[in-house]
């Protein structure tokens, strides 16, 4: 087969846009006559094939082919051998949780795949447990780790379908300058680095600490010091006893090293998105990212440090390396008709040739170790290996049901020591007491 | 064609009583007007009249049948009102046949009926134009066609002149009346211009607070009010009227108003004595021809007639002379009343004495 | 001071007052519309890289032809507001008219009412809205959307049009009413032809609030009825913010109703703007 | 109607009064239906729900508890700054947008401002969509390349780059000036409409009465405003504890609470937390707050219309 058929960019032609600029300007004319109905009826037939309605990601952030732009032809054939119609629903990250949690309240979620991202013990009820439906051969090509943020009172109803843990991404030339000839290794490293690097109006470290909760969100970074120091969040009944050495060294780190040059917007950006901006303008030079980043921080038409970009494993606490789990990942609802054929799908995602694509396309990293593993692979995405390497080290995201109150409670409060507000100590104490109190109450 | 009674019509609003007791027939191809001050209800009996609005208690009967449950138009009333109340959006044509239109009747027979209506109050060059681009005179024109169209059985006038200038309220009034006469169709009009009132109605119901004060041809109200403010409503200039006393001396009968004793035939005097009110008209002043020497205080010649005011203490008396009369202000002139035109009120209740002492 | 030089002065003052008024209003339309064309590369660096060389239009394309369908969200959204508009009026309308004019019993508390749901805040509402909707499958339809953004637009236009309605002569009711006109006559023949302006400033208002909802959009609509700020929001990723596509798709999005807005303002400011103060 | 009942030809409520309220009642039917079905159920239901424990994980109108969601909420700091903050918000917001409208009113009724283009400026931010304003200004506050850090710096206003909506102080000031920069255009619009019903007259005759222009202007322009202004204050008041969009897209609450509002907090709760009885106790208050202004709105007018028909 010839993959670069497979990858025949969706891209601009001067037809296609004649094409919508027409309908634009039909559009507008048949404004007044136009029945509103014609969206509400059309896909609910239920002859022909079993149709499949799968609620995603719009790229670039991770998404199954036929959204973002590869193994087009395989999604195709698939669909014919299984007797199916996918659609999908492609919403901005930003937007998914909340559609889930209203589409999940009403008791009626139109979709039978869902992307999940570290919500599965929040929708547990509405999730099926498809641990037993997939196949033993994906589930022992997968690493055991992937299935921790998609496993739920012993019951796996998820799977992660990229590998997506925070690694260190640094701008070569700016350590040049410095003469920095390697990565940072450790917190001494890292805020040694910084130092050094933060002048000439650039900064050493930027990191989005505007939004407390949520996977990416400041509780979950701090997540990754507090298990490079040692640390961890819950004890077995589920009770926090992140309130010791490591939590609150955890969360001095995070002040030393704004104090060493973090850039000053940090706090302020919502997303990683604002924060990749400033690295890839280069006006810092190190940053915790996604494998994501690899790939469009190295073009030229977004990125002004193209060619520039070194990854490595995030620097050791006293516990080694660490670092956290973006858990992106397919689920099947309860409200599923056909939670099978839906389970088919999700094994088609993962299988070995599109994973491969996924990753050579998009660049998001694909979870069969195989497929990483693989020489084409690795040769495109050369942060794979940095990255399989990290996941060698602990990377949990420590989710819950109340996942996203408890990430609020304790971003808050690490917000408010990094501003000094205050210490890390109390900060640390405070944001524990209020998640026992979370966690008690449930 | 049909008469029109109301019997015993009440409105209230809340607390107030916009029309109290409210009793009047009217006959068949009469001309009534509803005359008062603004505020005295009468507005509101037209409008119960019309069906435009309900009565808290009473009976409207139109052809000896109570109406009081029928809509304006199965009244079979036309109105007219104040603002002309013409569609603005419609033009004249339209605005004339919008009656005959509701009513699904043929096109042509519209437009003929239209044209018919529009050549009788000179409109048919305008039938084509927009309320808004005709004169206030042509408006109100569209405003009685639109009523004449309808060959109504009868004809409500809501003061239909008040916006109008006084030379074109004049013709007006001439072009409605001379609508009357030609098609004796039953109508009440609403004004508070007691010239208006006087000009065109064949009978005058004159209204203060809700109620009918008197209800009569235009001579009785003007020359036999009922009552004090009946009297001071009609007529131009208005009737002085003196809050003095009434004295018989010696045989001579004389009415004492300050330091001026003015005397009356006995005659001319009601029987009974002591504290009335008088009033008297400025066309039954006499100057110069004997009398109380008074000095002259305003001339105001007004062309065809003059009105002269004489004053003395506090008190202020109008003469109405015919032509021009030449008088100047401190003049001295001999001030004598005609009997004929004296009226008598008693302070009280208001109401006329009549000469031989009772109650009008 | 002379009396000319205070005026002077006075000018002048006006003059900056104007001009200060201008810079304000527009300065950050003006940016974000100069932002729209340059390219990430040249809005990020220190100072802005003006250059004329970097102008282009590739935000632009790349916000047509991106997978996010800007185009489908337009469309979505035309339809979805025109309706919302004129069902609106037409609910509204007569409601409005009733309460301004009918007497109907209850009218004062019916009007309170209205008011009253106005209040609520969209947040609460959603959950039980979207349980109805999904039930009746109405959830990413027009149509869905069309109904739920009646509930904010149908009390300010009953709101609006009841203050109009009652400035409208009643002599022209009752003339209409002695002519043999129905009260539904009346309504249709007489008081809706003459009150047009309004109507059509409502009508735009209405139009203009459901073309820019998003909340509930955001909410109610999955992929077939997605609507223009929806489509605005997309642009704004979890990984990757495309800040010149963003604001070139805010762009788009915000012309057609800034655009209305302009040519219908003579029915904004008389008729709308107007109703509201005098209620 | 106190009508003998014998003496009337026909049955009753077949006049014209009673028939414009049989058809006034048919009018205002469709229009009550629907807000009935898609306001006064859904606001019902969130009334009911704000006395329930119920998540978005199973929505079953969970467990009755009576008022513990209010209790909670009391005893919640967040809340507490939700208030504050809600509170702040809806004060500085009002002020500074009736006080900055009424100037450009006024200038915009000066003969000089009477160009039709100031006004269609003005039209501009008023039909912008609150998505688009929200993305408009966290472009413009971004710290390392917004055009306020740099314009800010490159004239020396600045000494340094400064984190807009980093700083619990300026980020909900910060968010405050894109609301009013937004919200401003319209209460202009009304004050003007306002201003032009101020009979000219009023103004010639304090010229003649040697009035300066702030005389005329506190003695003539603002009595005669007073109703107008009072409008703008109640509907501004409400629009400002309704805002959602900026806290959304910009700052989502943060830094440190520091931009969370009552109404985002009832998003966050209801929707991040998927705690819906809660969620819904806090739109409930926010809901009984708007509920009081719109009553003062309500007011506001009723003078007016007493006038009104007492000259009709």
């Amino acid at each position: 087969m010839d993959d670069r058929r497979l990858v025949a960019p969706r891209g601009l032609t001067r037809r296609s846009l004649l094409k919508r600029g027409a309908g634009l300007g039909a559009g507008a004319l048949a404004l007044g006559a136009m029945p509103p109905f014609l969206a509400a009826c059309g896909s609910s037939t239920p002859s022909g094939p079993k149709e499949l309605k799968v609620l995603t990601n719009q790229p670039p952030d991770p998404a199954p082919p036929g959204v973002a732009d590869y193994s087009e032809e395989a999604f195709a054939t698939w669909q014919t051998d299984n007797a199916a119609r996918v659609s999908y629903e492609s919403i901005p990250y930003t937007q998914i949780h909340d559609k889930l949690a209203t589409a999940f309240a009403s008791g009626n979620p139109p979709w039978d795949i869902v992307y999940m991202s570290g919500w599965v013990p929040e929708f547990s009820k509405n999730l099926a447990t498809i641990g037993d439906m997939i196949s033993a051969e994906l589930k022992s090509d997968l690493p055991p780790s992937s299935f921790k943020t998609v496993t739920w009172d012993g019951k796996i109803q998820g799977v992660v379908f990229t590998l997506s843990l925070m690694t260190l991404f640094y701008n070569t030339e700016h350590f040049e300058q410095a003469g920095l000839s390697e990565p940072p290794k450790t917190w001494d490293d890292l805020l040694r680095y910084t130092k050094e690097l933060t002048r000439d109006g650039r900064y050493g470290w930027v990191n989005n600490y505007g939004a407390p909760e949520g996977i990416g969100g400041t509780a979950n970074l701090w997540m990754s010091y507090l298990q490079q120091a040692g640390g961890t969040m819950y004890d077995e009944g589920g009770l926090p006893i992140f309130n010791d050495a490591a939590g609150v060294d955890a969360a001095q780190f995070m002040i030393d090293l704004w104090d060493a040059g973090t850039e000053p917007g940090s706090i302020s950006y919502v997303g990683i998105a604002d924060t990749t901006n400033v690295f890839t303008a280069g006006k810092a030079s190190m940053m915790m990212n996604w494998p994501f980043m690899w790939k469009p921080a190295n073009d030229p038409a977004a990125s002004a440090i193209a060619g520039k970009i070194g990854a490595a494993v995030l620097p050791a606490g006293a516990a080694g390396t660490a670092s956290i789990d973006g858990t992106d990942a397919f689920t099947v609802t309860t409200a599923s008709k056909s939670p099978e054929l839906a389970t088919k799908l999700i094994e088609f995602y993962l299988a070995p040739e599109v994973q491969k694509r996924q990753v050579l396309d998009t660049g998001w990293l694909p979870i069969r170790l195989s497929t990483l593993e693989d020489a084409e692979v690795q040769a495109a995405a050369t942060n794979a290996p940095i990255v399989l390497e990290q996941a060698k080290s602990p990377y949990d995201s420590f989710v819950t049901p109340d996942y996203i109150e408890v990430t609020q409670a304790i971003g808050t409060e690490l917000q408010r020591c990094i501003r000094k507000e205050k210490s890390a100590q109390q900060a640390i104490k405070d944001a524990s007491d209020q998640v026992a109190s979370i966690v008690t109450s449930r | 064609m049909a008469d029109v009674e109301l019997r015993a019509i009440t409105k209230r609003y809340g607390a107030v009583e916009a029309c109290a007791d409210v009793n009047l027939h009217v006959a068949d191809g009469e001309f009534v007007t509803l005359l008062g001050p603004s505020g005295c209800g009468k507005t509101t009996t037209l409008n119960i009249i019309a069906g435009l609005d309900e009565p808290t208690s009473g009976e409207v009967l139109m052809g000896g049948k109570v109406v009081n449950d029928l809509t304006p138009y199965e009244r079979d009333v036309a109105m007219v009102f104040q603002n002309y109340a013409l569609y603005p959006h419609m033009s004249v044509a339209d605005n004339i046949g919008f009656t005959l239109r509701l009513r699904k009747r043929p096109r042509d027979e519209i437009r003929r009926r239209v044209q018919t209506v529009a050549e009788m109050l000179e409109l048919a060059h305008v039938l084509e134009r927009l309320p808004r681009e005709l004169s206030g005179g042509q408006q109100q024109r569209v405003a009685l066609g639109r009523a004449v169209i309808r060959e109504p059985a009868v004809f409500l006038f809501d003061e239909p002149f008040s916006n109008l200038d006084a030379a074109l309220r004049v013709k007006m009034r001439v072009e409605v009346k001379e609508l009357h006469q030609r098609l004796g169709i039953t109508s009440l009009f609403v004004t508070h211009d007691q010239e208006e009132a006087l000009s065109l109605s064949d009978r005058i119901a004159i209204m203060r607070d809700g109620h009918v004060e008197q209800v009569g041809t235009p001579d009785d109200v003007y020359a036999q009010p009922r009552t004090r403010y009946v009297a001071r409503f009609i007529g131009s200039p208005q009737m002085d009227i003196f809050t003095g006393r009434l004295e018989r001396r010696d045989g001579i009968t004389a009415y004492v108003v300050g330091s001026a004793a003015f005397e009356i035939p006995g005659e001319a005097a009601p029987t009974c004595d002591g504290e009335l009110d008088m009033g008297v008209r400025a066309e039954h002043v006499r100057l110069n021809a004997g009398g109380i020497p008074m000095p002259v205080r305003v001339v105001q010649p007004l062309g065809s007639m003059t009105y002269v005011t004489i004053g003395w203490d506090e008190e202020l008396l109008t003469s109405r002379l015919l032509g021009m009369a030449h008088f100047s202000p401190g003049e001295a002139v001999t001030v004598s009343l005609d009997p004929a035109g004296l009226l008598f009120f008693d302070r009280e209740s208001g109401r006329r004495v009549l000469p031989d002492g009772a109650l009008a | 001071m002379s009396r000319r030089g205070r005026a002077r002065t006075r000018r002048i003052g006006i003059g900056l007052g104007l001009a200060l008024f201008v810079a304000w209003t527009l300065a950050p339309i003006v940016w974000a519309l100069i932002s729209s064309f340059l390219p990430l590369r040249a809005l990020t660096s220190t100072p802005p890289d003006l250059a004329p060389g970097n102008f282009t239009l590739e935000n632009y394309l790349g916000v047509l032809s991106a997978d996010r369908d800007l185009i489908g969200g337009l469309r979505n959204s035309a339809i979805v507001a025109s309706f919302t508009a004129v069902l609106a009026l037409l609910i509204g309308s007569s409601a409005a008219y009733a309460l301004a004019r009918l007497r109907v019993p209850g009218g004062g508390k019916i009007l309170m009412l209205i008011l009253v749901t106005q209040m609520f805040p969209a947040m609460v509402i959603i959950i039980p809205l979207f349980i109805v909707l999904s039930r009746t499958g109405l959830t990413d339809s027009q149509v869905g959307l069309m109904i739920v953004y009646l509930s904010f637009v149908l009390p300010i236009v009953i709101w609006v049009l009841k203050g109009f309605f009652e400035a409208v002569p009643r002599e022209l009711e009752r003339a209409a009413a002695v002519d043999g006109a129905s009260t539904m006559q009346v309504f249709r023949l007489v008081v809706l032809p003459i009150s047009l302006p309004p109507l059509f400033a409502t009508g735009v208002f209405a139009f203009i609030e459901a073309w820019n909802e998003f909340f509930f959009a955001v909410i109610l609509t999955q992929s077939s009825a997605k609507t223009a700020p929806v489509v605005v929001a997309e642009f704004s990723g979890q990984y990757v913010s495309l800040y010149g596509q963003m604001v070139a798709a805010a762009a788009i999005a915000s012309i057609p109703v800034i655009v209305l807005a302009i040519v219908f303002r003579r029915y904004i400011l008389e008729g709308f703007v107007e109703g509201a103060v005098k209620g | 109607m106190t009508i003998d009942p014998g003496a009337v030809a026909r049955p009753t409520g077949r006049s014209y009064l009673a028939r414009r309220r049989r058809t006034g009642t048919l009018l205002v039917l469709p229009a009550l239906a629907v807000l009935a079905l898609i306001l006064a159920l859904p606001i019902a239901a969130s009334l009911a729900l704000s006395l329930m424990d119920a998540d978005t994980a199973d929505f079953r109108f969970g467990v009755f508890v009576g008022l513990d969601n209010y209790r909670t909420l009391f005893a919640d700091p967040v809340f507490a700054l939700a208030l504050r903050n809600s509170i702040y918000w809806m004060v500085v917001e009002v002020a500074v947008v009736v006080v900055v409208a009424l100037w450009f009113a006024l200038l915009l009724n000066h003969p000089m401002g009477r160009w039709s283009v100031f006004r269609i400026i003005l039209l501009v931010p008023w039909a912008l969509a609150p998505v688009a304003n929200a993305v408009l200004w966290k472009w413009i506050y971004n710290s390392s390349y917004g055009i306020l850090n740099f314009l800010g710096t490159a004239t020396g206003v600045l000494p340094d780059p400064v984190v807009w909506l980093g700083d619990p102080g300026l980020a909900l000031n910060a968010l405050l000036v894109a609301e009013i920069w937004k919200e401003i255009p319209f209460i202009t619009l009304l004050l003007l409409a306002g201003l032009q019903n101020v009979p000219r007259i009023l103004y010639r005759a304090s010229r003649l009465d040697g009035a300066g222009p702030w005389q005329t202007f506190r003695f003539v322009t603002l009595p005669q405003l007073r109703t107008t202004i009072l409008i703008c204050i109640v509907l501004q008041s409400i629009w400002a504890l309704k805002s959602f969009d900026l806290v959304y897209v910009l700052t989502r609450g943060g830094p440190a609470n520091a931009t969370t509002m009552l109404n985002f907090l009832a998003y966050r709760v209801s929707f991040q937390f998927g705690n819906l009885g809660l969620g819904a106790a806090v739109a409930d208050i926010l809901f009984f707050v708007m509920f009081l202004l719109a009553l003062a709105y309500v007011r506001v007018f009723r003078p007016a219309r007493a006038a009104e028909r007492g000259v009709a």
